[in-house]
């Protein structure tokens, strides 16, 4: 199986390089004999396009899940913020030791409203990916956003935050921060707060890495984003002593945003514009926003307290057991 | 202490760390701790009771949980049938109630034999339950933290424990209650990362396992040089995580006092509540 | 930008960083800010105010605070009628009111021509009266810090402004009024160690000097190299200790966005009281 | 003027090591006219003891003040906390970067009473006061006290602070770890106490180093201690360009006890065993323990917001200056 969303897009890539080329030369071409044939091709290889696309979407099994939402085109937070959202500016540092790139935030407007908005940044490119570590967050990224949600509470801002990290920063500069207590301090706060907390999971729901910034009272979560207690690889390694077992581990996972849905972890699954949100990213972002706007209208009816108790008992319900 | 857990059988028994000859009535007098070296070797969970609280005092709660197998998980009803033979336990975590020197205290221990101390749906709702007790019944809460971290065979249900457990600690922190975590060898990833790690004080066993990402992991991430110690109570204690490194043998001694001294603005409520 | 404080006098300036000769017309629209290198040069309390709030809208607070010389210090009563003389001001610090594109905020603008902003009794009241202004009056509380650190002059009645103003941040916090601090060149010692550190928002100027100890001091104390841009604004960006360094040029439109969004649940309240 | 306070007590450490030495020589002496020669020699060399004592003592100015409070012999903190609480169970680290030993903390009980107790604990020999960082504490020593702090609101504990510190740590790792962010946290922190908070300046109470952890209801402060915005040595090196001058500069600060309980800027001067706290620690303690817990049962008569407010208009009034 395909070990990237690259190599599994393949087909789908190289009838989209060949559209490109096609439509430049019709662009170029005089004659209009030759022109209208060229266009036709365009058609022709476009339709092929959307029945590949067709194919590869309605077949994505769980690994092609776990592709796509690390595909590299995928829109981030910042482009979501771009989107969504007005007057956004962002505050650095966990007055601490240090300023993480993995994660941004900072105030914004919401259709007027003041928000506090936060989530895991990837990169676009090598250099940019290295900036941003891969989006795996040091203790400093867990203190910065602790920080944001604070301040969030005193001056009674709604806080949004995105999840979009493979997982949490190993290193051993993090262990001897306290990852662990960072990690866990984070949600703690945000079990603290009594102003409304909306998560959306948009990638990659890695682990103690995700659930750091998603201890929320709504977590909505795109249609091929992921969330997973493990990477798929690292299960495999555990389980089979193969990590490239990888799409079985995927699939024993039920990492997927139905299967998330269907156990009651997360609150909304939002669809994306067909083939993926990057495909879309406007429609994606409106989507995106439209429920953001729903889940804070129905905390909003509830006052600070509630809200702190609702979130409580939302995480309170989870896990599944029998009494005997 | 019990010899039923005794880690080889007849009168002797071999130090796990280095590896010297220990007589083995002596080894559990020493609560397991070996009288060459001071390795602290693993307790199951009722000789960490036996070693810890005040004889006689504990008593189990929540016992009739049940873990299931919600995501049909490869294996996992199997190794779950196989842990709860091998332990006599029913999952990973025992809650009770207990008294340390006179003083109640609610309980979580985790026991490392069953499946790696891993947290599940049952271990994560009753470190919830011992917490929220902690609350109910206005007394100090106290963990005993020995687990490999989340249990990779409930998926998310895991990972949501790690959120649930950490609300119940910050129940506590809200309504005053003392919460009391003992890092015990090994105490790592989502159990490390989730309600041990925001504890208000958290005591460690010398030389006790504790890390967020498998030490190998870790060292490969990255280019700093870990220290010999890496991922031990004593890193963790200079790294500014843990507030003691304590011996076995002084543990209910150093919790009796701690317990006393941060739980006791609990009593008068204690008393009106009855 | 009023001409009243130019550096030199005539139709050019020499900038104190690269040494350019800049067109004095030029500097002053640019904000004292250097065309070639971007140096940003420290400002006149006056200069401040012009360039960063609403056009007539700062109305000055508290004019009628005078320093006296409590310890008798050596010389500090001729070198304060000096400084007075100088720069026209009673003393280091000028609170008021203003606003930031239409937005009500309380204001204590620090002045390092007045005796290197060092902070006494009388600057530590302003700083102080204006946070307790904000949370009286219901709105954001923006300082710009331009100082050495405490008045050594005043003794131990300095070291205790830096409680005093600490403490009102702290009735800010607990009553929501946003505080957003604005280190520009030099912002030291005692003044950071004190409100100046504890802003919910904080602001740098480019290249400002921000320390605790004299620079000679740290690396004196320690084996650790200090890097290049040691106890610069950019420096204690990348620490995390500030928020964003932001040109003068768009330091109004900045604090603006921030004042709004963070003050924004204040309007309510407001209204109600009038 | 001597520099240190062995060099300034000179005189009189050479007559107690004289009169150690005959008391020796008396002891071994089995002669009994001999011995007693010897041990009227010994009260004769007593005598005169006192009077270059008293004559010390009695004449001592602002700068002998200095030299009293950095006295090597002096009690330091964990002496007052073994002699005036029980139960002392020591507390580490920021849960950030590390431990500061510099400072020193955690629960104790004070006559069967639970309190925090905190201070800077300072070294007897080099190794300790390497160990100790000369009680200068870095960044994570104020995110410790902070802890500790919190802990205490959280459980109802008073607090109780002993200070006795140069100056915070003024090197470069501790400013890229926000050393006066540290400082400033820990007053803030303080400040939002509801319990009562008792400090005792028992030592040097330098500058930024010493106000950190001395946001309290009362402050206290040991005759021979001083308390200072600056070290007079760097003072004079500012005023005069010349560190040598620290005696005058002592004189103008007003660093001593006296001074600052006539500034009212510390609510209680108390006194110390005749020649230093380190000639009787058990009566210094004793004194100490009487005004600390005199001061609480003041405090104990006040509610929670009652004893915030309280802390807060004491610091609100400090400040001398006139209005025109
Ligand atoms: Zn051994
Ligand atoms: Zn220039």
């Amino acid at each position: 199986m395909a070990k990237t969303w690259k190599e599994w897009m393949k087909p789908l890539l190289e009838l989209e390089e060949l559209i490109e080329k096609l439509r430049a030369a019709a662009a170029k071409e005089t004659d209009p004999v030759e022109h209208e044939r060229l266009e036709a091709k365009v058609h022709d290889f476009e339709r092929r396009r959307d029945a590949v696309l067709n194919v590869m979407i309605t077949r994505m099994g769980p690994w092609e899940e776990v592709l796509m939402a690390r595909a590299e085109p995928r829109p981030y937070t910042l482009d979501y913020v771009d989107a969504m959202f007005t007057e956004f500016t962002e505050l650095a540092g966990d007055r601490r030791v240090g300023d993480d790139k993995a994660v941004v935030g900072g105030p914004a407007r919401l259709d007027e409203r003041p928000v506090m908005v936060l989530g895991h940044q990837k990169g676009r490119n090598l250099q940019e990916r290295t900036f941003r570590n891969f989006a795996m967050c040091k203790p400093e990224g867990y203190r910065k956003a602790i920080r944001l949600f604070e301040m969030a509470e005193r001056f009674r801002m709604p806080v949004v935050t995105f999840v979009d990290t493979p997982a949490a920063d190993p290193g051993v500069e993090s262990e001897s921060r306290g990852i662990s207590e960072a990690i866990a301090d984070s949600m703690r706060v945000m079990f603290s707060l009594t102003v409304p907390v909306v998560s959306v999971v948009i990638g990659e729901g890695g682990s103690g890495g995700a659930i750091g910034i998603a201890a929320a009272n709504e977590v909505l979560m795109q249609e091929h984003a992921i969330y997973s207690v493990i990477p798929p690889e690292g299960c495999a390694a555990i389980l089979w002593r193969d990590p490239a077992k990888g799409p079985q581990a995927a699939a024993a996972l039920r990492l997927t945003a139905r299967s998330a849905g269907e156990l009651g972890l997360v609150d909304r699954v939002l669809p994306e514009p067909f083939g993926g949100a990057h495909r879309d990213p406007v429609e994606a972002a409106d989507t995106v926003k439209r429920a953001v706007l729903e889940s804070l209208a129905a905390l909003d009816r509830m006052g600070p307290n509630e809200v702190k108790r609702h979130r409580y008992d939302r995480f309170r319900r989870m896990g599944v057991y029998e009494t005997v | 202490m019990s010899m039923g857990q005794s880690p080889t059988p007849g009168r002797f028994v071999q130090c796990a760390n280095c590896r010297k000859t220990l007589f083995l009535a002596e080894f559990l007098r020493d609560l397991k701790v070996c009288g060459h070296c001071g390795h602290h070797h693993r307790l199951t969970w009722q000789e960490r009771v036996e070693a810890t609280f005040d004889p006689g005092t504990f008593e189990e709660t929540d016992t009739g949980l049940r873990s299931v197998d919600p995501l049909e998980f490869p294996e996992y009803r199997e190794k779950h049938v196989a842990a709860m033979a091998k332990t006599g336990m029913a999952d990973s975590v025992v809650g009770g109630r207990a008294r340390i020197e006179g003083r109640r205290v609610s309980v979580a221990v985790a026991d490392f034999h069953f499946m790696g101390g891993s947290m599940g749906s049952v271990a994560g709702e009753k470190v919830t339950r011992a917490l929220e007790r902690g609350c109910d019944e206005l007394m100090p809460v106290v963990a005993f933290c020995a687990s490999g971290g989340a249990r990779m065979q409930e998926g998310l249900l895991s990972l949501m424990q790690m959120a649930k457990t950490t609300a119940a600690v910050e129940r506590c922190r809200s309504e005053g209650v003392p919460f009391i975590a003992v890092f015990t060898d090994p105490t790592m990833a989502g159990v490390l990362a989730s309600y041990a790690s925001v504890a208000d004080v958290i005591l460690a066993e010398p030389r006790a396992l504790v890390g967020f990402a498998g030490a190998r992991v870790s060292k490969q991430a990255q280019v700093v040089k870990a220290p010999d110690d890496f991922q031990t109570a004593e890193f963790c204690l200079r790294a500014g995580m843990v507030d003691a490194i304590v011996h076995r043998r002084e543990l209910r001694d150093h919790l009796g006092r701690l317990v006393g001294a941060l739980g006791a603005h609990l009593a008068p409520k204690e008393a009106l509540v009855g």
